[in-house]
């Protein structure tokens, strides 16, 4: 513990006393995400209908629209996923394509979002209608500010990646970055079903 | 312009505010004076601004908690003056509202909550036996964003106008629609800033409990005071998320016009209440356990015995923290829910005086076959058993749904939270901070002046809480500045006991003082024989804290170590130690967070806007900063060992 | 040390005397505890059953703390043989502590469900009869009780007949608030929006106090209300006489009602439900359509005066 | 901690691969009951919010090594973060239903139904 002392073995992001330390903090930090968001499902869901003059969510929701944008999640998560696994196997050049390409999917990802927003504000539907799209909006916009939050991140750490090469420090921000990437994934699965197909069927 | 500074920016007209505004200016002037004069500025720079020290951290967290244990309790003196008459004109209806509003924000938030984390800044890492917590520049971003919250919540008083809404906040009285003036804002963004802070230390202390034990110290053998910090943290982390949401709904409501907690627009003001509580319960045992854990510290230390039932204790407040977040809806049983819901929660709140009981009573055995000495943090504990237990039957009361129609919003209610967080959180705090304190400075606070201010604040506090009881149940409402002929008696003898209250805690902070001046100073470390690790260290704490850690056997390592005559200071086993850097980010993001907060109060985006990105850069500087510290080389370790411990002898 | 103890005993007795002169002075004071109606009576049982339960508890609490302290104390003759060190606990001893805990909140707990959902409905006692329903409504800082059936609306003021259950039908125009007539029983909250419903009930002639218990910002200390209980025949009678001779309750009138302030007690010929009920999802932004950025006002009071009559 | 380790040298891990085709199958077979199945909205929303709990879980397990020991796993803090989740939604949507029966019938009428009730009164 008094010491910098780096284990030999094991995955580089553990091998420094902070790394261990740092990933225990962020998981926990992310159990508290857990929560902040369900305080957000929770008011939606007790907002559930309340259109007041606006739209109802059943004419504006799209299934192509919902999917396209759970895809483009699916495999960036999944992009992600190999990203770190190449940072296990020592593979800086392996590590930045892949984790340049979940960037790209990321973005794409916000470009679907501020689209379908555009979309429906046009439709009438603004943060401002009613309750109900209070609540949608602050929901989603809470995770697509999560994710752009989570582009700059990952464009910051790419730089690092790039200039510093694979330390033990950078390794550790780039499992960390990967936790949260997955993780917005999570809160998209719950979105996409919670708000997107139920709001279809409802 | 100038009219805009004048009529709504700053706030007049009343006499009390030109007052408040003259003594913030001369207090500034005269801080900057002595500064300046004593050369002290580059001093406070570089030991404390920029401090990443858990001790230094702590002491500047209980600074900042006497400062607003005196604004608030200076609120709650000018309520007292009004309410102790029928017919007063102290204070207008207006003027009270935002009074007891900021009295309960500041109390709960900026005074209750600072002094927990002040002191489980100081005592956890000693006694875990770390060097420092797990993110020692978190911590002092933590302190930072509290710190400038509470400013930016302060400032409102001349700024602009005081929330008035409660510390509840009620919608719709505080939504948009019926408090079109900024000064709610301040509630939002000055609890939004400083609770970003908590969380902050609420994952940090996690982390550091769990991996930063001193070898052999398994969790059962943590020290209790550490158990209960461990739950705090635990109930932090899983509560503020929902204060951070809740404030932002609010915030969106009224400064970008959606429709959450809104009449218009099909909003649900109920939501807040339900979303609020859902936060403010656990936050009622965020400040009341680290207190049970500061009595079990000092009970069994003074008694000069064991901890009765440990493990009895530490699963009673792991129950209490599972409770604690399924019994909100107790504090809105009359919003109409219907028998069943309210009958769950009824039975929910009710069961909590099981653990808590078992607590009391563990405490009492812990009396039983001991050698009690009446020192003052003895005192403090002491009077928290019958004090407390009074509140906890009240609150069993309370509990009981169909009785609590009768008693909600009433005094009766404010009788039992006063006896539960003054006899609790205060006592507690004082009785930490009394224990600590040779630790912290090197001395022990006066005896005598102790036991002198002790005494006035616990008579003088059953005085002031006792008549409330009474008072609820004749009918007196909460927050109503002015009093019907009837309740006249009981409201005196009140008002009398809050002064009375008041000479106890001035002083308590004029001991503060005389003991910096006339105290002995302490030097062998273990000022009251006690139990656990922190004792080991030698005072002052050098910043390292622990040259070798002792390997632990049981939740009383220095009485084992006592036993066995062991030392933490092992010259073979000696090593360079790794310490963190000071840096002066942490403050410098959270000021600018702070204009960020202020321009957003005023609906200023062109200062709202630059602030986020200034944020934003910060937090870019930081990420790219790769400073890994540095290291106490063993020279000097052995240096100031020696000459702490030759001092000893 | 001697003289610490002595301290100690004076300081619980001072409270405690205290209590007892309270005690001994009656609960005529109390109103809470002097209940006038079935509901209040209810609620007062239960009260009072809580705290016999409880100061059992604090009463041993309290006897094994004074032991504790003075048994146990450093003292200048201190022997060595009531010392023990390393007593580290006792679990049967624990685990009594925890069962009878269990125990008390159980037997506090069947009451309280009980009359949870006895509260829920008319008194027992007089189910013969059908509830006088009277909406209450409240915007800042007023009363309004309409009586539907009667086609009669008051203002700050309440008429009801003794021995009747009176089925109030709560909502607020505005701010929360709550619904609390101290002798009659407990509060619950009125709400936009939406619709609660209480029952109450006066045994006996009288004028109790009522008023808003919840919190609504400047105005909150005088939104009061008296409640007049009086025989059926009296009640009629004064139906009667507001039905003949009060004006109607217009809708600009009300509207006028409904802009931030005090007001006198009124009354009138028909009631505000014909215009808007805001006990209904319908009603909730009435107030704010008509008084957009209009309501943030604050009253000023002072010294307790300024009450309602001296406002208009 | 040793699994990376056990693949092999392509560069894609097994894990990672059935991980991502279970979530792309969980997700079709989500949005084919909610548009085409047919079945009650009730079974439709149990059907969905299981399938939903069931792709964070292969998430949490299959990509974030949630069962990793750091030294000790960390599931303890997500599962009781889940735990309170579950509080707050299911809690909030129980304690907050209450008192609107009439918002099924009325859930358009917003502001609007007030004035229409006065139009009522008037004749």
């Amino acid at each position: 513990m008094s010491e910098h002392a780096e284990l030999k073995t094991g995955p580089l992001e553990y091998r420094r006393e902070d790394g261990p330390l740092t990933i225990l903090g962020f998981w926990i930090f992310l159990a508290a995400e857990v929560v902040l968001f369900s305080t957000l499902f929770a008011t939606y869901a007790v907002l559930f209908g309340r259109y007041g003059e606006a739209t109802p969510a059943h004419e504006l929701f799209e299934m192509p629209m919902a999917l396209t944008m759970t895809f483009l999640l699916l495999v960036s998560s999944f992009t992600c996923g190999i990203a770190v696994h190449m940072m296990r196997k020592e593979s800086l050049k392996g590590l930045v394509i892949w984790l340049i390409i979940t960037l790209a999917l990321g973005l794409g990802f916000l470009g679907f979002e501020i689209y379908e927003f555009v979309h429906y504000v046009h439709e009438g539907a603004t943060i401002q209608s009613s309750a109900f799209w209070s609540a949608f909006f602050t929901l989603t916009g809470t995770h697509g500010l999560h994710v752009t939050l989570g582009v700059f991140w990952c464009t910051a750490i790419i730089i690092q990646l790039i200039r510093f090469g694979l330390t033990p420090v950078i390794a550790r921000k780039t499992f960390v970055i990967g936790l949260y990437w997955h993780f917005l994934d999570v809160v998209w699965i719950f979105i996409f079903t919670a708000v997107y197909l139920i709001g279809m069927v409802v | 312009m100038w009219d805009f500074i004048w009529n709504d920016f700053l706030v007049t007209g009343e006499p009390i505010i030109y007052g408040a505004m003259a003594s913030i200016v001369l207090a500034t002037v005269g801080i900057v004076f002595v500064l300046t004069y004593f050369k002290l500025w580059k001093w406070l720079w570089d030991e404390y601004l920029t401090t990443v020290d858990h001790k230094k951290i702590g002491i500047m967290y209980i600074i900042a908690a006497l400062a607003m244990l005196f604004r608030g309790g200076v609120d709650a003196l000018m309520m007292r003056t009004q309410l102790a008459l029928p017919n007063m004109n102290f204070l207008n209806s207006v003027h009270y509202n935002e009074i007891f509003t900021t009295h309960g924000t500041v109390m709960i938030l900026f005074m209750a909550m600072p002094f927990i984390i002040g002191l489980m800044n100081v005592a956890v890492p000693l006694q875990i036996g770390a060097r420092d917590v797990a993110f020692p520049f978190l911590n002092a971003f933590s302190f930072w964003t509290f710190f400038f919250g509470a400013m930016l919540f302060n400032i409102s008083f001349v700024i602009g106008g005081s929330p008035s809404a409660g510390w509840t906040s009620y919608v719709p009285m505080a939504g948009p629609e019926l408090s079109p003036e900024i000064n709610q804002n301040y509630y939002l963004l000055g609890l939004q800033l400083s609770g970003i802070g908590t969380l902050a230390t609420g994952i940090n202390f996690l982390v550091t409990i769990l991996r930063m034990r001193a070898p052999g110290m398994t969790l059962m053998k943590m020290p209790i005071f550490t158990w209960s910090a461990l739950i705090t943290s635990i109930i932090i982390i899983f509560a503020f998320p929902i204060l951070t949401i809740a404030l932002a709904l609010m915030t969106l409501d009224r400064i970008f016009g959606t429709h959450f907690f809104t009449l218009a627009g099909e909003g649900m003001p109920m939501m807040w209440a339900n979303l609020f509580w859902l936060w403010g319960h656990p936050e009622v045992y965020i400040v009341i356990l680290p207190a049970f854990g500061v009595f079990s510290e000092v009970i069994s230390t003074f008694a000069r015995k064991q901890l009765f039932g440990y493990k009895a204790m530490v699963y009673a407040m792991c129950v209490i923290a599972g409770l604690s977040f399924i019994v909100w809806v107790h504090h809105f049983f009359t919003m109409g829910a219907g028998a069943g819901v309210n009958s769950l929660f009824s039975i929910t709140t009710m069961l909590i005086a099981v653990p808590t009981g078992i607590k009391i009573f563990n405490w009492l055995g812990t009396m039983y076959k001991g050698r009690i000495r009446f020192n003052v943090p003895m005192l403090w504990a002491l009077a928290f058993i019958p004090n407390f237990t009074i509140g906890g039957v009240t609150g069993v009361m309370l509990g009981m749904a169909s009785a609590d129609y009768q008693y909600h919003n009433t005094y009766f209610l404010i009788a039992h939270f006063h006896y539960v967080l003054i006899a609790g959180t205060l006592f507690g705090m004082f009785a930490g901070l009394t224990y600590w304190y040779p630790k912290m400075f090197g001395h022990k606070m006066n005896e005598k002046l102790g036991k002198i201010s002790f005494w006035f604040t616990v008579i003088g506090f059953n005085i002031t809480f006792l008549p409330q009881f009474f008072l609820g149940l004749m009918g007196m409402p909460r927050r109503t500045y002015t009093i019907e002929p009837e309740w006249m008696p009981l409201n005196l003898l009140s008002t009398a006991g809050a002064f009375v209250l008041a000479a106890g805690f001035v002083i308590f902070t004029f001991n503060i003082y005389y003991s910096a001046r006339y105290e002995p100073r302490e030097k062998t470390g273990d000022a009251w024989d006690g139990r656990s690790l922190e004792w080991a260290t030698t005072t002052p704490v050098p910043h390292y804290n622990f040259a070798t850690v002792p390997y632990v056997n049981s939740h009383e390592a220095y009485w084992d170590m006592k036993e066995t005559g062991a030392t933490t200071y092992d010259e073979s086993k000696l090593e360079p130690i790794h310490m963190p850097s000071y840096k002066g980010l942490p403050i410098i993001m959270s000021a600018i967070m702070f204009i960020a907060s202020f321009g957003l109060v005023w609906h200023w985006f062109w200062l709202a806007i630059p602030g986020l990105l200034g944020v934003i850069i910060c937090m870019v500087i930081r990420s790219f900063d790769f400073d890994e510290g540095y290291h106490v080389p063993i020279e000097e370790i052995k240096r100031t060992e020696e000459q702490a411990r030759g001092r000893k002898e | 040390m001697k003289n610490l103890v002595s301290w100690f005993k004076r300081l619980f007795m001072v409270p405690g005397l205290f209590a007892l002169l309270l005690v001994a002075s009656g609960c005529s004071g109390i109103t809470v505890l002097d209940p006038k109606g079935p509901v209040a009576r209810t609620q007062q049982e239960l009260i009072i059953f809580s705290i016999t339960l409880m100061s059992v508890i604090v009463i041993v609490v309290f006897v094994l703390f004074f032991y504790m302290i003075i048994r146990f104390r450093e003292r200048p003759n201190w022997t060595d043989k009531d010392y023990d060190p390393h007593q580290h606990g006792n679990t049967t001893l624990e685990i009594i502590w925890t069962v009878i805990p269990f125990i008390i909140v159980a037997a506090l707990s069947v009451p309280t469900v009980t009359s949870l959902y006895a509260l829920e409905k008319p008194p027992e006692e007089t189910n013969d009869q059908e509830p006088l329903v009277i909406h209450a409504d409240t915007s800042n800082w007023k009363w309004y009780f309409s009586y539907p059936e009667q086609n009669i609306e008051t203002v700050n003021y309440l008429h009801i007949p003794e021995n009747r259950p009176v089925e109030f039908k709560l909502a607020s125009a505005d701010s929360m608030t709550a619904l609390w007539i101290p002798a009659l029983g407990g509060q619950k909250y009125n709400m936009a929006g939406m619709q609660n419903t209480l029952y109450l009930q006066a045994d006996e002639e009288g004028e109790f106090a009522g008023r808003n218990a919840n919190y609504n910002g400047s105005g909150f200390a005088e939104h009061t209300f008296t409640v007049t209980s009086e025989s059926e025949e009296e009640f009629n009678q004064w139906v009667s006489d507001v039905q003949n001779n009060a004006p109607e309750m217009t809708k600009d009138r009300f509207d006028e009602y409904l802009e931030p302030g005090l007001a006198q007690e009124a009354e009138y010929s028909s009631t505000h439900l014909e215009y808007v009920d805001f006990g209904m999802n319908s009603g909730r932004s009435y107030i704010t359509d008509l008084y957009s950025g209009n309501l943030g006002e604050q009253l000023h009071l002072e010294g307790g005066e300024g009450g309602p009559w001296e406002e208009e | 901690m040793s699994e990376h380790t056990e693949h092999s040298e392509s560069g894609i891990p097994v894990k990672h691969v059935i991980g991502f085709i279970a979530s792309i199958v969980l997700t079709l077979v989500a949005a084919y009951t909610t548009v085409m199945s047919g079945l009650p909205v009730p079974w439709i929303i149990a059907i969905i919010m299981i399938l939903a709990v069931i792709q964070a879980v292969l998430q949490l397990v299959m990509f974030m090594h949630i069962a990793e020991k750091n030294p000790i796993p960390q599931y303890g803090n997500i599962l009781f973060g889940f735990f309170i989740a579950a509080v707050v939604i299911a809690g909030s949507i129980w304690v907050m239903s209450f008192g609107m029966s009439d918002m099924d019938m009325d859930s358009g009428g917003g502001s609007g139904g007030g004035s229409e009730e006065m139009d009522h009164s008037e004749h």
